[in-house]
Parts: C-alpha cells; structure tokens; sequence
C-alpha cells in the first residue's frame, strides 16, 4: 500500500454540547477519489474546514504529503498543493472569469508583489490560467464577468480555480450542488479523469456521481465516520442502511 | 463677491455699489460651528461702528472660518490675492491667527486682532504690521492672579486645558500671583465632566480657584462645581463668563471674580453709545467680543481718517497714534503694538433677569505684555 | 474608448486648463482653491488604494494626512530657526527642499501605516473602522498636548519650501508641482490596479477565503496595500501644510478622515478618478455653497446624503456607468 | 493621594461610565438587530438636551422636560429611520458611515439654525441639588448619586425587556434570523422602527441627564459618540451586557487616567510639567486601551467570535 497523501487522524471538534468530529480518521491515496458522505448536519463542512485549515481541531491532526500540517494556515497548506473547492462559489463576482483563474494561478506562483507589471500580459500566469479554462471548457467565456455566469458554470471556475494550482490533492466540497443532470454528468466525466492528476476527496450529496466516481466512500454521520470502503462495501453495509440510505430510500 | 458679504455688509455695499470701494477690509471670524457666537459678536460689534461712521468707500468683506485652520488660510490667501483686500481682522481662535497672520503680515498686508494674541505674535514674532486691539492672551489670567495676590489667597488650585492657550494661562496667573499653589492640573481640551477635578479640588485643601475652560468647558465646570458642596472663591478669564455664555451658566456663575480689560459698566461716553447702541440694534447685551470688533473698527476708522493703507508707513504711523475714543477709557500701544490699558475684575451678578458682570475692582493698571522685550521693534 | 476613459481625459484637461482660465478670468485665487482641490484628491487616490481596492475602510486616514503635514512642519520649522533636529546620536538637519520632506513625509506615513495596520488588520468590518477611528484619536490627543511642536496652535512656516528650479511660492508653479504629483500617483495607481498584486488585492476584498485557498494570505496584501496607501496620502498631507504653509493637529481629526473618504464616496470608490472628481466636487461645494449661507453645511449634509442613497457608484459611476476592467 | 478621593475617583468614573452606557446601549442595540453603525447617535443625544433645555425653560419642570428629550430624540429616531436609515440596512458599513455622517452636519447645522449658536440653559431640579454624606466622609453631589441610579435602572429595564417581553423575543429572533422573523408574520420594518426610536430614546435620555451639568451647544453630541463606539467595541459590538462592562471600564480609565498619571509623573519631574505631560498621557488612555483589548480580542470582551 502506498503512502496516503492526506490523512487525518482523531479530528475532534466540538461546539458547546454539539460533537461536529467525533475523532475521524481518515485517507486519500494517491490516484484515487474517495467520497464522503452523510446527511444534513453529519459535519461534512465541518471536516473539510479542518483539513484546508480554516477551522482548528480540538484535538486529532492533519498530515498532507507526510507531513503534520495541524498548525498551518488555510494558505500555507495551499501553497503545499492541497486546493479545494467551494459549496457555494466563492469567486470574484465583480471580477471576469479570466481573472478569477488568473488568480489561481498568482497563487501558485506564490509571487503577488509585483506592482507595476500587468497580470493579463503575463506569459506563464497567462497559459496557466487559460489551459485551466480550456479543460473545464469556459475558454470562450474567459472575458465575462463572472456574476453574469450560470450557476452551473461557477461551478465549473470553482473546479478550474483549483486546476490552477496543479495540486497534489483536491478537497471538493459538494461540486455537483445546483447542477442539472446533463451538468452533473458531464462534471462526473470531468472528475472521472482527474483523479490521474491527483486524488480527489470528495464530499457530495448526489448518489449517482459518488457511486459512479469513488474508489472509496465514508459515510460521516452525527461526526463520526460509521463506515469506509467500497462502493459495494458500503452499499452492503447494515449500518449506512439504517443510518442513512434507509432515511433516503 | 459671496451672498453672504451682501447680508452682513448690506448697508455699506449698498453705498459702495456706486462709487468703488478704496479701502477694502477682509474679515475671518468664525460664524458657523462650534464657538460661532464669538464670531457673530466680533462681526456685529465691528458692523456696528462701520455703519456708524457711514463712510462709502470702505468696503468689507466678512468670510466664515469655521474654526479650521486651512480654512482660514485659505480665505487669507483668497482675500489679499482675489478681493485684493489691505487689512485683515476678526479672527477669533489663537491657533487660527497663527495660521494666518504670519504669512499675511509677510505679504505686507496689515492685520488688527479682534482677539486671539498668542504670545508668540507679541514677542519675537512680532511684526510691523500686526496690531492687537484687544490684550495680549495673558492679561486676563494674569489680572486674576494680581488679584489672587491681592484677595490674600495662599493656595490657589489652578485648572486649564492642555493645549498651548491653557499653559500660557496657568503662567500668566503664577506671573502676578507668585505665591504657592493648593494644585495645578490641566484637563483635556474639550471636557466635559470634571467632578474628578472637583474632587481633586475638595481634597487639597485649596483656599481659591483659578480655572481657564473657554466655552462649554466653563458651562460645564460651573454647574458641576455650583452642585458640588465645595464653596471656595472663583477666579478666571472673562471669557467663561462673557455675555452670550453667562446665561448658560445661570445661577452657578453668580460671584464669581473675572479679569476682563472691559465691562458694560465702564463709565464712559464711547462705552455707553456703544452698549446702548448694540442692545438697539442686535436685541441682546454686547460681549466682550463685540467690544473689540467695535474698538478694531474705530481704531481703523481713525486711522483711515489720516493716511491710507496704501501708504504703509503713515497708515501705521496712524494706527500706532491710537487715536480713538476706545469703550475701554484709556489705550495706547506699546512698542509691540498690543495695548497697554487697564485691567479689572468682575463679578457676576443679576440684572432683572438676565447675568452680567460689574466691576470691582482694578486688578492690574496700565498693563503691556510680558513678551514687549522679546519684540525687536524697540 | 469608453465613457471613463472620456470622462477621466475631461478631468484630466480640466485640472491642466485651470491656470488658465483663471488668469483670463482674473480670478487667481481659483488656483489657490483648484490646489487644493488636487491636493485633497490626492489624499483620496490614497484612501482609494486601501478602502476601494483593499475594502478596508479606514476611518483614521487623517493620521497619514497629519504626520505627511507634521514631517513638513518639523522639518521646515528646524530650517528656519537653524536648529537641528536632534544632535545625538548623529545630527539631523531641518530642511526646506520639498523632494527631502517629500521623501520624509513618505516614510513617516508608510511605518505608520504598517504599524497601525499590524494591530488593526487583526480584526475586520466594523472594528477596523472603529480601531482605526481610535489611532486617529489618539495620534489627535497626542498632537494637542505635545508641547514641543505648537500644539494646537499648530506650527507656521512663513516661507514655502522650495523644489529646485521652480518658484513655489507662485501658485501656478506650485499648482503645477502638486498636479504632476497627482498625475504620477494615479498613473501608478493604474498600473497598480491590473497588477498581479491589484488583482489578488482586488480578490481579497471580495472573496477573502478564495485567496487563502489558493495560498496567498489576504491580511497581508491588504496590509502592503494600507503601507501604499498611507504614503500616498502622507504626501498629500505635506504637500497640504505647504499649500497652507501651516500644520495643526486639526490635520489629524477625524472630521478630517471622514472628509478624505467623502471625497472618495461622491466620486465614486475604486474608480482611477473618482477621488479627483470627489475632492473637486467637494471643495466646489465648499466654495460656492459657504457663500449663499451661514448654514451650508446642511446643504453639504443634503448632497452627501444624495449621493449615498441614491448614486450608487459616485459621480464616475453615474457618468460612466459600471466599473468595467479591460 | 489619600483612600477617600481615590474611592471618590471610583465613584465619578462609574457615573460617566454608566452615561455612556446609556448612550453606547442605543448604538450596540441598532447595530445589533439591524448590523447598521449610526455615527448620528450623537446628534439624537443633542437633540434630547435641547428638547430638555427648551421645555424646561418654557415650563420649569425637569420632568417634563425628561418627558420632552425622550419623546423628541424617540420621535427624531423614528423620522430619521423612516426617511434614510432603513435604505441602509443592505448597504455596506461604508455606505452607513458616510450617510450618517451626513446626517450629522444636517442636524448639527439644523440644531443652530433653529436655536441659534449660544449655548442653552438647562439645570438639575432643586429637590437633586446640593450634596449628601456618603459611608467613609464622601461628599457626593446628589444628582450625581441619581445618575447612577438611572442608568442601572435602564440596564435592569433593558435586561427586562431583552429577557422577557415579546418584544425582546422578537429582537433577539431579529438579530439571529431575518427572514424566519419575517416568516413568522412579524412586520420586521415596524420592529426596526421600533428598536430604532428606542435606541435614540435613550441618547436623548443621556443628553437631557447630562445637559442638565454640562453645556447644551451644538456639537456636544460627537465627543460623546466617539466615547460611546469606544465602549461598544471594548464591550463586542451588539452585546448589551459588553456595552455596560465596556462603559464602566472606560469611564473609569478616563477618570482615573485623569488623576493618576499626572500624580505618577510627578515622580520624575516638576508638578506644571507633570500636569501637562500626565494629562496629555490621559486624553490617549481609552484609545489605548481599546486598541489593547482588540489586539487581545478582536471582537471585544463580550462580541460574537467572527
């Protein structure tokens, strides 16, 4: 078995009475996706929120690359390759569709302070940010302002943003929300051939795209991860039936 | 020429519609804001006897401050370089004549202070064409420290703000007093509770007051004091207990000691027309304020009847002779061109219904300024 | 070319007819008023920098505005009375050259800006404004009770400081200095706005949490962006106490702060020009509104009001329309 | 300095800070149900002490004109929201600072254009004047002792109706949820209104106490304003029991910063210098300590974590 490339490790995380990670441990393994999911208020948001940083553990830790990244900031760990995806886009409204991946590709380069040269005429930013484009297919729009995109295809610049940084590894936070079925497909074909540029964790509420894309599913419920392993692992599973698909069937 | 010259000036522009203006006067006062009723009282007092004298060629040009600095620099440069103005007055606010009357003084225009004499401006930086019609910034506190010494008092506890205003005042008081202090402290500029300081007062055992709060400071300090069970005697500057804010005050005024180089009650025939004159006119008792516009106005007035502004050396000359019937009695100019007059206290009192002041006593006579030396133009 | 550029060019011509207009006219002082005018842009462009890029409304501009005049003020102040600044542990000189001061002015307001930005930038929203208001205050309370430098009577200088080969205390030729400052800072400001940094910048008042997620730390391009800012509007600040030829803490009040960002809101926020068109708009104002009545700044209020309620986008953006980056 | 004026200290910095509780639970209130930071507070203050000033000068009664200050301030309050206010509940912190900064000149130039630039007259009932003898020899100035008083009974009464009135109910349901407030059929604009005149209620409360020892003028409202956002921010903005802590915490900073520091520096130097120095070291204090406590949390003491 290959090092994982994310791994968490006894997660806690409590408000007042309410346990939102109930000592989650788990990986992502290099090439593949693994889906987590579980019902409204399982502490999916709350666990992403640990790993990329912006929220810290009570107790547990996080290891990117092998690493112990449990004290370092949302950008550190960013800049270390781990690019995530927001549930509700989190673009430059204001801003064109261009820029916004023109960001992300500023971030990788980790160079912002120049103050004098142009973002747009920049070579390497430049490529970067439109093969991002090309491969989520919004090249044609790149010169729009984001705001007048349609929900589906923030969704894309949500997922192209993070193409940008070349990540070693993607936190997706429920990308097929809002998208129509044809939409949903064809993102679930996108990801389907991501997962050979890095692995994807990946937390989603549309059944069809996880059993369609993961390797491996975690079913998060009450902060506690009751059940991990395959597809049919996990479809077979007596708990995940009660605890969750039974509520959904 | 602003709209609000045509309101305040009607009568002369009116006249001077016609026949061009040959001396033009330029007024900075402060006449919207906070502290706008030193302003208008300056303004109406000076109007008064320009209109009194009736002349037509002497036009003037009154521009609001609004107690800013750049503002009044601004209207100093619009007024010598647009309205080619040749005297600058009215400027309430030391801190604003020390903005203006350099660079304006330096550009060869003359200027009459209305009230504001920062030391500075009456020592070293004195200038030939800089008069001070109404005192130097210290003369009144330091009457109430020649009175302090006189009254017997031991310990006084002096107050003032912490700004440069308030520490020339608690010298000009220890410059005449002399003696030893019960306490000395400075509150911050703009205060308004002071019961700690009143505290501080009950607590040191002190003999007599002495306090300089311009404006609401003083309202402020005054009624809290009156409320406070300690009932030592009161001194300060005129200036917390002129006309416009004694009412404010009301009862918790009543007795105090002021220094002041005017007072309504001063028997003389200018002071008289100028008192009843002003209650005509304006409904209401002129301040002290208005007492030096109207001085500022008939000094120029005299002047003007000798030599022409145009005519620096003899327009000085003119102006230096002080010539005029002053509401104050007797005036001259010493050397650094600020007044050398006498000094009073007051005390509060109630007339019928409404607050003022009479004099008691004669604190300080024929004062100058503790700065004439400093002056080169000796 | 589009309706901004149109009306920026406008702007632009105007401001450089001025001189002009107001020999023809006879009326000089306009000039004096058209000064400051750039001068109070200027202080605006800065503002611009920090609150319409950087969304970090900082309600304590005038601290930059107060120490760029104070740097002045003390420098010219020394000079003139030929005693140094300070003689140990090596002797500094007082100036009148305005490049020096300039150059002072710059780095005074800019280790202000970063010092207050690293205790203000810890928390956001309404507690930046307010914390930034309390260093405003407190700068205030310092300045009226430190003896040393006039205190509230403030410090006069009798003759304008000099820039070589120029005449400053000609009003066109000062005019002339102060406007080339203005034009320089905006070219830099432009420049500065389709920069990488402009565009993180511009990411990180937006979508703050985007910018960490791709690894840049938004605090700290909005703090380089108040250091900028703060400079800029601390050479505003010196050039103003030349144009007045005085500094008093009242630079520092924060009636002040909240005029420089006035100038910004009626212009119109992160336009180029909106400060320029602002600060005109308002020393206008100022002029022609103090002349019909004691009570102007009622009207003031009126129209401040107006532009708030109902002209989203400021002066730039009711002419121009909505703000387009190309 | 001996225990007594230090414990007298104590009691004058608690009397300005429950003031200032007066006017910062208004502020913390409206920005707490409706997120709107109103720079005009100070000027419904004023409005209060010249309602105050004018009816007892027609009248001669302090109580009717408390009567006077609290409706003309509430009514005030509820104009001004109606008119401009309630167009900024969407708008960003920007837009409220300047628009009311606007409507500080309106109503400061207002104020003196219908009542002229001198100063009012207005003065504490006789049945408040004069001292009494507290435990310990502490002659306390009696309206002083009933300022106090007032100002705990309005924290109580606010506490009350924040706890147990439908009101208070729908206040905090407004502060946590727009939309399900407004689901539940309750008229959110006429509860804004509400809490808005409330808010000025109680400024033009503070004003009226406070007019009655200090000057009725113009402009008396903004040093009060920039104290009161000090006190909401020390305190948590929106957090009625941080506005008290933060009021008391700050008037006793300045009261005794007022008092000791001068005493401290007396240490080292001459007593002019050590007035001078001292005080000037005091005027900075509050801001010093308010930029301490956001250094250390910078959401204040009682403010929700951001």
């Amino acid at each position: 078995m290959t090092e994982p490339v994310l791994a968490t490790h006894g997660l806690c995380k409590a408000f007042g009475a309410l346990q939102a990670s109930d000592a989650i441990s788990l990986d992502l393994r290099p090439g593949e996706i693994h889906a987590v999911i579980g019902p409204n208020g399982a502490g999916k948001s709350t666990l992403i929120a640990q790993i990329c940083g912006s929220l810290a553990p009570d107790a547990g830790r996080v290891e990117f690359l092998g690493r112990d990244v449990t004290g370092e900031s949302t950008q550190a760990r960013a800049a270390r390759g781990l690019a995530r995806t927001f549930q509700t886009s989190a673009l430059a409204m204001e801003d064109t569709v261009l820029q916004n991946v023109l960001l992300g590709a500023l971030g990788a380069s980790g160079r912002p302070w120049s103050f004098f040269s142009r973002a747009s005429r920049d070579a390497a930013l430049r490529d970067r940010a439109e093969a991002a484009l090309e491969a989520v297919g919004l090249a044609e729009l790149k010169e729009l302002r984001t705001a007048e995109l349609s929900h589906g295809q923030r969704r894309q610049l949500e997922v192209a943003v993070a193409l940008t940084l070349e990540p070693k590894a993607f936190v997706m936070d429920e990308p097929m929300a809002g998208l129509g079925q044809e939409g949903s497909k064809r993102l679930t074909g996108f990801l389907d051939g991501l997962r050979a540029q890095a692995p994807i964790l990946l937390v989603e509420h549309d059944m069809d795209a996880v059993f369609a894309l993961a390797d491996r599913i975690s079913v998060l419920v009450y902060g506690r991860v009751i059940a991990t392993g395959s597809v049919e692992d996990i479809r077979r599973d007596p708990l995940v039936r009660e605890a969750y698909l039974g509520d959904e069937a | 020429m602003s709209m609000k010259t045509l309101l305040a000036a009607a009568s002369l522009v009116a006249m001077a519609a016609s026949a061009q203006a040959e001396v033009k006067i330029g007024m900075i006062t402060t006449l919207s804001g906070g502290g706008a009723s030193l302003g208008i009282d300056t303004r109406d007092g000076f109007m008064l006897a320009m209109e009194a004298a009736g002349r037509d060629d002497i036009e003037v040009i009154i521009e609001d401050d609004q107690r800013k600095p750049d503002v009044a620099v601004q209207l100093a440069d619009k007024m010598i370089q647009s309205e080619k103005v040749d005297i600058l007055t009215g400027i309430v606010w030391s801190n604003l004549a020390m903005a203006v009357v350099p660079a304006a003084t330096a550009q060869g225009k003359f200027y009459l202070s209305t009230n504001a004499a920062p030391a500075m401006l009456a020592g070293k930086g004195c200038h030939p064409n800089y008069f001070s019609v109404s005192y130097q910034n210290d003369n009144l506190h330091e009457a109430a420290g020649a009175y302090a010494k006189s009254e017997g008092y031991t310990k006084p506890f002096i107050m003032a703000p912490n700004y440069p205003a308030g520490q020339d005042s608690l010298n000009g008081f220890k410059r005449f007093y002399g003696g030893e202090l019960a306490g000395e402290v400075y509150t911050k500029l703009g205060q308004t509770d002071y019961a700690a300081e009143i505290a501080q007062i009950r607590a040191s055992g002190a003999d007599s007051i002495f306090f300089f709060l311009p404006g609401g400071m003083g309202i402020s300090f005054l009624k809290q004091y009156a409320d406070s069970g300690v009932e030592l005697p009161v001194m300060g500057p005129a200036f917390s207990f002129d006309q416009a804010i004694l009412q404010a005050v009301g009862e918790a005024a009543m007795g105090v000691k002021n220094g002041s180089n005017w007072s309504k009650d001063l028997d003389n025939a200018a002071n008289a027309a100028f008192v009843s004159g002003f209650e005509k006119k304006y409904g209401r008792l002129p301040s002290l304020y208005a007492s030096y516009g109207y001085d500022t106005a008939n000094l120029l007035l005299s002047a003007l009847e000798t030599a022409e502004p145009s005519d620096a050396e003899a327009f000085r000359a003119a102006l230096k002779a002080a010539d005029f019937d002053s509401v104050r009695g007797k005036f001259s100019f010493d050397t650094n061109q600020h007044p050398i007059q006498d000094i009073y206290i007051r005390e509060v009192i109630k007339e019928g219904e409404v607050y003022t002041n009479k004099i008691v006593a004669t604190a300080i006579e024929d004062r100058s300024s503790a700065y004439v030396d400093e002056c080169s133009m000796n | 070319m589009s309706r901004e550029r149109l009306l920026n060019g406008a702007l632009l011509l105007a401001l450089i007819l001025i001189p002009a207009w107001a020999l023809y006219a006879g009326e000089p002082f306009t000039i004096t008023l058209a000064t400051r005018a750039v001068i109070f842009a200027l202080a605006a462009v800065g503002l611009n920098i920090a609150l319409g890029l950087g969304g970090l409304v900082s309600l304590g501009h005038a601290v930059f505005f107060g120490i760029g005049g104070y740097a002045m003020g003390i420098l010219a102040s020394h000079a003139q009375s030929y005693t140094p600044l300070m003689d140990w542990p090596f002797a500094i000189e007082g100036t009148k050259s305005m490049p020096v001061i300039w150059l002072v002015a710059i780095v005074a307001s800019s280790c202000a800006a970063l010092l207050i930005g690293l205790l203000s930038l810890r928390t956001s929203g309404v507690y930046f404004i307010m914390i930034t208001l309390a260093f405003g205050q407190m700068m205030y309370f310092f300045a009226i009770s430190w003896p040393a430098y006039g205190g509230e009577d403030g410090l006069s200088i009798y003759v304008r400081n000099g820039f070589p080969g120029l005449n400053t205390l000609d009003p066109i030729q000062f005019y002339g200095l102060c406007l080339a400052l203005l034009c320089l800072v905006l070219a830099f400001n432009a420049r500065l706005m389709r920069s990488p940094f402009g565009l993180a910048l511009n990411a990180a008042r937006q979508v703050p949490e985007r910018v960490r997620a791709v690894g840049l730390d938004p605090r700290r391009l909005q703090l380089v962006a108040l250091v900028i800012s703060g400079a800029i509007t601390g050479l505003a600040g010196a050039l103003f106490a030349d144009l007045n030829r005085f500094v008093s803490p009242t630079m520092l009040s924060w009636q002040m702060s909240g005029e420089i960002m006035v100038f910004v809101i009626i212009g119109g926020v992160a336009r180029l020009f909106g400060p320029v068109a602002g600060a005109g708009i308002y020393v206008l104002l100022e002029h022609l509104l103090g002349g019909v009545s004691e009570y102007w700044q009622i009207f003031l209020g009126l129209v401040l009001l107006m532009v708030v309620l109902f002209g989203k986008g400021g002066v730039v953006g009711m002419i121009a329309g909505r703000r387009r980056d190309d | 300095m001996s225990p007594i004026l230090l414990a007298e200290q104590v009691l004058n910095g608690l009397q300005s800070g429950v003031m200032l509780f007066l006017m910062a639970a208004g502020l913390t209130l409206i920005f707490g149900v409706m997120g709107l930071i109103n720079l005009a507070h100070g000027s419904l203050y004023m409005i209060g002490a010249f309602a105050a000033a004018a009816v007892a000068g027609a009248t001669g009664s302090f109580a009717l004109a408390l009567v006077a200050a609290l409706a003309a301030a509430a009514a005030a309050g509820a104009l001004i929201e109606l008119v401009v206010i309630r167009r900024l509940y969407a708008r960003d912190h920007l837009d409220q600072v300047l628009a009311t900064f606007a409507l500080i000149l309106i109503l400061s130039e207002g104020t003196r254009w219908l009542f002229g630039s001198f100063p009012l007259y207005l003065n504490m009932p006789p049945a408040l004047s004069g001292t009494v003898s507290l435990p310990g020899g502490i002659v306390y100035p009696v309206y002083r002792l009933a300022l106090i008083a007032v100002g705990i009974a309005v924290a109580l009464g606010l506490w009350w109706l924040n706890a147990r009135t439908r009101l208070g109910i729908r206040i905090r349901a407004g502060e946590n949820d727009r939309e399900m407030i407004a689901a539940l059929g309750v008229d959110i604009s006429k509860l804004y209104t509400l809490v808005f005149a409330i808010g000025a209620a109680l400024a033009g409360l503070a004003g009226a106490l406070v007019g009655a020892i200090q000057s009725v003028q113009v402009g008396m409202g903004e040093p009060v304003l920039i104290l009161a956002f000090v006190v909401i921010v020390i305190g948590g903005i929106g957090s009625i029991k941080g506005a008290l802590i933060g009021a008391l915490l700050v008037g006793l900073t300045d009261t005794l910063g007022g008092v000791l520091l001068p005493e401290l520096f007396k240490l080292f130097t001459d007593p002019a210098t050590a007035a001078a120095t001292g005080s000037a070291f005091a005027s900075m204090a509050i801001y010093v300590l308010m930029a301490g406590v956001l250094i250390w949390r910078p959401t204040g003491l009682f403010g929700a974590r951001a």
